[in-house]
């Protein structure tokens, strides 16, 4: 009976440590990348900026210089107060941008097709295509002052790129032209996939459609809300070619953002380390956003 | 005074008729339950007497008020969907006060009306929670109670119990029969299980392709099949079929001549291609099968004990053939059955035509 | 009011491009005088023809087209191996969890957020480490790396919406990892595989700081010669020139959006709603 | 062999300039030259290169800003030392100024080749635009600031002035020199004295210079040449550019002293710096490459190419013995300037690329913020100056 | 010889014990069926003998062979899926074929098992078609149809059913039994619907919480309950419960007190507090009811027909009490009726420990 111990197959009862090796395998380049590139660079990045690196990389420690330096430059404070206008502004607006052309496409219209195509498109530019465009519409010489001001109101003043108070808003312009379409398909496919009992439901609660919106629809999209986030913001981060190409940067330092500062830092005034310290200090800020909430977000979460 | 009437409903999707030419009466007070197999148009009859769908024709009257071109919520009707449709995102509470909320009900009242259906579907303490952290019943109990709060006349439910499991949907199915017999509402209620329609309906409903096929109680329509295709959709288990043909007031098939003398003919066409329609219940097995007219021998060839009875599957001259048996009677692959059969209560059915003879 | 509304937005969108086809069909002189909406009064494809053939890139003269091969040539490898690992890691990590494969998700997608301007140098040493630097190959490994967050995600998303029991079902019929990647898995992904390829295509045809970083002018994509043709910094600007090179380098991409819309939303949906 | 050659001169004047260079090496020589241009200024094309030499995959040659850029290169081992090809072709004898090559030396030895010379401190003046205004063309600072306010009220801008940052810190330099004289800017650019920078002759300074931010307040052009062509079509008064303005005046078909006037050193100190560009040659593992490097080296140097190269590309040769009949008023005044002596070093020898761009992040700031004070400016100028390296 | 064994399983997932300490035999040719509640772990257990779930404890045999740790295919079992899990880019041959050719089995062997599964479940005319383009029950078929080409000695069924409509099921029920009897596998088979338990098995196996409670014939879980959970859970209506008394040899509740001599106790507790377990079909109404030791008589409060027959709810001492009559009888709210108790078919449960007395 206890057929455990005179069973010839007794050791496969120990657990083979090749189960899923298969899987590992697989696995490998994503946990090269993960710790390889974006840990072991971000280790990399930290570590000089310790140091006095100019053109190369050099182990050659200062201590905090580079962050005392980096803290009482103005251009980089701009950078990060820009950053945040942008940010919270691109956010806010692609989201809501995004959701209203969703909700407005998602209401059984006609020519649907023709719609998403014409809000998506300008996706597939590039930011460097994005800002000049935009640069150029924007123009009081020859975009969309000269226009108003032909049709008769001489005083009209539109040159958000050359007012130092508004060029981030005019960057705001393309930089949201560029990226909502894509927002708008995540949440066209979020509003998809709301059950229909619910819309019928509000309607035999008496719900007026955008009150159903807000309170009922947003809420159930919090995956898709998710998604949308990661890549704004990822975007937001990262925004650089985009000023580059409309404003470099102006008028003044109007425009300047981090990114924008670590690439200058790096590669014109070949400060490497300084760079590398203001990157490390974009690095931090995601970093305390983020880790709790992807900790949160993917680690506890089961499958399904 | 009828309660909600229909008349010369038609609903077309483009091209596609789905509902033509339905006319419908329901009584105040009535539960009347919409049976029909899936596709058939049950949901979408469902939807176009709450409002949910813009009819291509005819109209809709709710308590003798022409409801036809009104709002949703204008209409007096409470609905309970399959899938629950609860706001995941608010707490039972506020699922229940929502609706009520938004047509500016005063805040004492909603309170007082809260409290009510809580009371009758007893979920008082789960009103803090959400419906993530609610059971399948407790979620279908906060779905109806959304429609309880509102105060409506005319309860619509759409299979609210079919994401559920058997035995809680045997419970539910109880659970709404008591709601209303202590309502007292007219409940229109879409299913496709024919034992929810038996046991809940005043009068069942059946369609088939938009159309209704029979409409009344559930015994006329268990005892009095208006066609074919309804005997064999109510029962469960289901009607057997034998085809055969009328003969000389005999029913023949294979070489087997079944007497039919006490079959009530409704009409006066006593031979052709026929079939005959026999419940599981209506053979008899054991003692009783001797006092019937007819009585053969089955041999039992697969059978399903299922605790209280037994399924047991024979063949009948060549035509599979299902009886039911009390669970304590024994039987083995093989054994010969002495069976009686109630030619009395069985039904005859035209074979082109599916009407009953 | 709805059309309305739409209407208006969709011309928002519009204007952009409208700005850039008027503008890459007028002459130069027509541009200086005139403002960016009015129609070209002389319709030229001249801007188009220089664009295409004739710009200058240093003493090479001919154009984009000098880069239109070489941007082909990065595109279909990177685009097919950074989807191809994408897929896979999103694979492994909804039906072959194993201890920590989390952990790697999660600094996956915190890799999203990191300027990559930073990793330039790094991977530049990597590259050259492992002998990959300047080739076509390293290019393609950039290219696959910094794909790989997002489409990790999309992936991920994607075959956790799958049905598990399809996935057990092909173990017990004894398919292994790659056996139930590649018959089951790949055939029923389409819509997110359009994604993947709508996004790296679009990423990698209009990157330009990796292709002229990590390859050599043989390789040079064709936004290296854009870039050329539209930041040269001296001399007069041909807008008209920039526009159309614009609008030549966007079409691929363009094109592929029109082409697939359809799945596109199908597939996001598949995606991108589960979060 | 193919010799990739790097480099940012993509316009149609620099580019023609390349292919002087092409040519002859093609034509002089086995080699073939492979070019590998990038357009936009070193901050595009800096990355690539480093990126190339770090990678181990370096070109033929390179453009760099000689000075200090390429110390650390060097420094690695990664250039490649052609003292014996100056030491063959006599380059200490024929380069003027001699600051040319010594920026190109490290150590005694010599790693680039000085390809042309450009300088800085010019102002550009429209006739047109002073014609209308009413008012005489000036000769000097003094007389440009004071015409300034007949000009505004004619409609027009006074400085044209473009955005970008090396525009508006060249500007400052060049005023520098004009304004606190060329022993104040010594001090403060060779020696880093922040105590002259905070003092007095700088303070004039950054007060001309609030005067000309308010006087190119209405100028909202970007790039260089937009604000050039402001001049050229008289709608500005005038600008201060490099010598590669000139190029603009010529393509419109203006003439020097007819249409526009050069003012050297802003008609006050009449010198000039001696920028320029120049070759770096990566070091390679081919023997071959090597050789062909050297042969690119001296034939850069050459008589010959040195004039075809500097008449397309509109700057100065670095060799003393060549005659440019073929120029024009303003580059003869340099020439001139050049063959007097009267020369200073260009900010790229002198300053860090980090110092250089903390000078243009301020001045950016400082240029188009007109709260900022000349006071507050001054006092972060010298704070720079006092912390160069 | 045992065609499955399970010693001393433990599965947890994380921190949650789900399977604990569970030992199992199951004879060659047996059809086992795992009944339990929702989240019992039946699911789990199966797929422990699938191999696809990793095991953190115990060892699993399949025909005396330790298959602890092989891969699922190498175990030579074959799983249908509730959701059927068919490959839908693939033709159901392409489904039928594709752990076969994963096995390398030779083209003309394949193109044979695939006839003959085809003939067994006939299907001969689909195999062309994909997945899309069948109808529930053919896609549960072809479900079955891959275990069935893999010729397997054990087959594995995780509520292959439930996603089938209730006429449908009882259809696929009676192919599952025949297929059981004409193959003569080892089947085991996860449910929680009691019919099917009932009508397919030659054992059930209750579980509750991740422990079988019960294991033995429908015929003992229906009649010999092991303990109060199983009793409730089976039997459909489900098993009526009184609490009262047992004082000298009586049952005791309200004011009421019921002989039970006749029921066979186990134990010689004769008092305590219990509880009495009465099946609806115990309680006999009408003719028959006179001839029964206890008779009573009790007022209808609510009734459900069902066809055949009708359930009937009632208070018996203040306590809640379902019956079952025949169909024919006609009773309205109010009635009274009178009724007889079988207490010898009676379960009797101590109220603390809930097993049997
Ligand atoms: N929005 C729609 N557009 C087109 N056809 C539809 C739409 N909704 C339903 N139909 C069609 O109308 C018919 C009736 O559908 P309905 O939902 O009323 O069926 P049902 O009886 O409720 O079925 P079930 O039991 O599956 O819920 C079906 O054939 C269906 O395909
Ligand atoms: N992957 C998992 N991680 C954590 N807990 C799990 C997981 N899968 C199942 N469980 C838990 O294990 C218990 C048993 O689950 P199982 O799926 O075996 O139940 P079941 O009896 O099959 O139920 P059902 O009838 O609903 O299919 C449940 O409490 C469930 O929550
Ligand atoms: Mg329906
Ligand atoms: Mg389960």
């Amino acid at each position: 009976m206890d057929r455990s111990k005179n069973s010839p197959e007794s050791e496969s009862a120990r657990r083979p440590w090749l189960k899923n090796i298969n899987a590992k395998i697989a696995a490998l380049p994503m946990i090269i990348t993960a710790l390889g590139i974006f840990v072991g660079c971000s280790i990399w990045t930290i570590v000089h900026s310790f140091t006095n690196s100019r053109l190369l990389p050099k182990m050659d420690f200062v201590g905090l210089d580079q962050y005392e330096r980096l803290w009482s430059t103005r251009r980089w404070l701009v950078s990060i107060e820009n950053l945040a206008i942008y940010g919270i502004c691109s956010l806010i607006l692609s989201l809501l941008i995004g959701f209203t052309l969703a909700t407005l496409l998602d209401r059984k219209i006609r020519f649907e097709g023709v719609f998403r195509s014409i809000f998506l498109y300008p996706f597939a530019l590039s930011f460097i295509v994005t800002g000049l465009v935009w640069q150029w519409i924007l123009n009081p010489e020859f975009g969309v002052q000269k226009i108003v001001r032909a049709m008769g109101f001489e005083n009209f003043v539109f040159d958000p790129l050359y007012d130092p108070q508004l060029a981030i808003y005019g960057i705001l312009i393309a930089g949201i032209w560029q990226g909502s379409g894509l927002i708008m398909v995540i949440m066209l496919a979020g509003l998809r996939g709301i059950d229909e009992d619910i819309w019928k439901a509000t309607r035999v609660d008496g719900i007026p459609t955008w009150k159903t919106y807000i309170v009922v629809i947003i809420p159930m999209m919090r995956g898709v809300f998710v998604t949308a986030l990661v890549l704004i913001a990822s975007g937001i981060v990262k925004v650089y070619d985009l000023v580059v190409a409309q404003t470099s940067g102006g008028p003044g330092i109007a425009t300047e953002v981090p990114a924008k500062y670590v690439y200058d830092k790096m590669f014109a005034a070949q400060n490497l380390a300084q760079g590398f310290a203001a990157s490390t200090m974009m690095l931090v800020t995601v970093a305390i956003i983020l880790v709790p909430w992807a900790y949160l977000e993917f680690k506890g979460k089961k499958r399904g | 005074m009828s309660s909600v009437s229909i008349r010369n409903l038609d609903l077309n999707f483009e091209s596609v008729k789905v509902l033509k030419q339905l006319n419908l009466d329901i009584p105040e007070g009535e539960f009347l339950v919409l049976l029909g197999a899936s596709g058939c148009g049950k949901s979408t009859l469902l939807n176009c007497i709450a409002g949910l769908l813009d009819i291509s024709g005819g109209q809709i009257f709710i308590n003798d008020r022409n409801v036809t071109w009104l709002e949703p919520s204008e209409r007096g009707i409470g609905m309970v969907f399959q899938s629950y449709a609860l706001y995941p995102q608010m707490s039972v509470e506020g699922n229940l006060s929502f609706g009520l909320k938004n047509a500016k009900v005063p805040k004492d009242e909603i309170a007082k009306r809260i409290e009510r259906a809580a009371d009758i579907l007893q979920m008082k303490d789960l009103l803090k929670r959400k419906p993530g952290a609610l059971s399948g019943g407790q979620r279908q109990r906060v779905a109806i109670g959304r429609a309880l709060v509102r105060d409506v006349d005319v309860f619509l439910f759409d299979e609210p119990l079919s994401n559920l499991d058997a035995k809680l949907r045997a419970d539910l199915r109880v659970e709404i029969k008591r709601l209303h017999n202590q309502l007292g509402n007219t409940m229109i209620y879409v299913t496709h299980d024919q034992v929810e329609a038996m046991t809940l309906a005043d009068r069942i409903a059946i369609m088939r392709g938009g159309l209704i096929q029979q409409l009344g109680t559930p015994d006329e329509i268990y005892n009095h099949p208006a066609n074919k295709y309804v005997a064999d959709f109510i029962g469960s288990p289901s009607m057997n079929f034998i085809d055969g043909k009328l003969e000389d007031g005999q029913f023949c098939f294979a070489d087997i001549k079944v007497p039919t003398d006490v079959y009530p003919y409704t009409t006066d066409a006593r031979s052709g291609d026929v079939c005959l329609g026999i419940r599981p219940e209506h053979v008899i097995v054991g003692e009783g099968a001797e006092k019937l007219p007819y009585q053969t021998e089955l041999e039992v060839e697969l059978f399903e004990p299922m605790g209280s009875d037994t399924q047991i599957w024979t063949k009948w001259g060549g035509q599979s053939f299902r009886i039911r048996v009390d669970g304590q009677l024994k039987v083995a692959n093989g054994d010969k059955l002495k069976v009686g059969i109630k030619i009395e209560r069985c039904s005859m059915f035209d074979i082109k035509t599916e009407l009953p003879m | 009011m709805l059309y309305g509304v739409l209407i208006v937005m969709a011309l928002y969108y519009l204007l952009p491009l409208y700005v850039m086809v008027v503008t890459s069909m007028k002459g130069m002189p027509e541009i200086r005088i005139g403002n960016v909406f009015a129609p070209p009064v002389e319709i030229t494809f001249q801007p188009w023809v220089k664009a295409w053939s004739e710009a200058c890139t240093g003493i090479n003269c001919d154009g984009l087209s000098r880069g239109f091969g070489n941007s082909i040539q990065i595109l279909i490898p990177s685009v097919f191996l950074s989807i191809l690992i994408a897929s896979v890691n999103g694979y492994a990590l909804s039906n072959w969890k194993f201890k920590g494969s989390e952990v790697f998700f999660t600094i996956l997608v915190i890799g999203a957020f990191i300027p990559y301007q930073v990793m330039l140098y790094p991977i530049v040493i990597i590259l050259r480490e492992l002998g990959l630097y300047g080739s076509l190959w390293g290019l393609v490994l950039v290219h696959s790396v910094f794909g790989m967050p997002i489409l990790t995600l999309l992936f991920r998303n994607y075959f956790s919406s799958v049905p598990e029991e399809l996935f057990k079902a092909a173990r017990v019929d004894g398919a292994g990892f790659w056996g139930i990647y590649f018959k089951i898995m790949l055939p029923m992904a389409l819509p997110i595989f359009v994604v993947a390829i709508i996004l790296q295509v679009t990423g990698i045809w209009n990157d330009f700081l990796f292709g002229v970083i990590f390859t050599e002018p043989s390789l040079y994509p064709m936004t290296v010669q854009l870039n050329n043709i539209v930041n040269s910094v001296q001399g007069v600007k041909e807008y008209n020139v920039n526009m159309a090179a614009t609008l030549l380098t966007g079409l691929l991409p363009l094109v592929i959006y029109l082409v697939s819309g359809k799945l596109f939303v199908r597939g996001i949906a598949a995606g991108a709603v589960k979060g | 062999v193919d010799l990739e050659v790097t480099h940012w001169w993509t316009s149609g004047g620099e580019a023609a300039a390349v292919a002087e260079f092409a040519k002859a090496f093609d034509e002089n020589t086995s080699h073939k030259w492979v070019d590998g241009a990038i357009a936009g200024s070193g901050g595009t094309a800096r990355p690539i290169i480093i990126s190339r030499i770090l990678g181990g995959k370096p070109m033929g040659a390179t453009q760099l800003n000689h000075g200090r850029q390429a110390e650390e290169l060097i420094e690695e081992g990664l250039l490649l030392d052609i003292t014996d090809v100056a030491m063959a072709d006599g380059w200490k004898d024929v380069v003027n100024p001699s600051s040319l090559l010594d920026s190109c030396t490290l150590d005694g030895k010599i790693y680039c080749v000085p390809v042309n010379i450009h300088s800085w401190e010019w102002i550009w003046l429209s006739h047109q635009a002073y014609e209308d205004a009413g008012v005489a063309v000036p000769s000097n600072w003094e007389e440009f600031v004071a015409a300034a306010p007949a000009l505004e009220k004619a409609g027009k801008i006074p400085l044209a002035m473009g955005q970008q940052a090396w525009q508006r810190s060249g500007a400052f330099g060049v005023m520098s020199i004009a304004i606190a004289g060329i022993d104040a800017w010594k001090a403060v650019n060779i020696d880093k004295d922040a105590a002259v920078a905070a003092g007095p002759e700088y303070k004039k300074v950054f007060d001309a210079a609030v005067n000309a931010r308010a006087m190119a307040a209405n100028s909202k052009v970007q790039d260089w040449n937009q604000a050039t062509n402001m001049v050229i079509t008289g709608q500005a008064g005038g600008q201060i550019m490099g010598d590669w303005a000139q190029g603009e005046f010529q393509v419109a078909g203006q003439v020097a002293g007819e249409d526009y006037t050069c003012l050297p050193g802003l008609g006050a100190n009449e010198v000039i710096s001696t920028g320029g560009d120049a070759f770096y040659f990566p070091k390679q593992d081919d023997p071959e490459v090597t050789k062909a490097q050297k042969e690119l080296a001296s034939l850069m140097m050459s008589q010959a190419v040195q004039v075809a190269f500097n008449l397309k590309k509109g700057s100065l040769p670095v060799r003393g013995d060549i005659e440019l009949d073929t120029a024009n008023d303003c580059m003869k005044k340099g020439l001139k300037i050049l063959a007097d002596g009267n020369v200073l070093p260009s900010g790229d020898m002198l300053l860090s690329a980090d110092t250089q761009g903390q000078l243009e992040d301020l001045m950016v700031e400082f240029w188009s913020d007109t709260s900022y004070s000349a006071e507050d400016a001054q006092k972060r100028y010298a704070a720079i100056i006092g912390s160069a390296d």
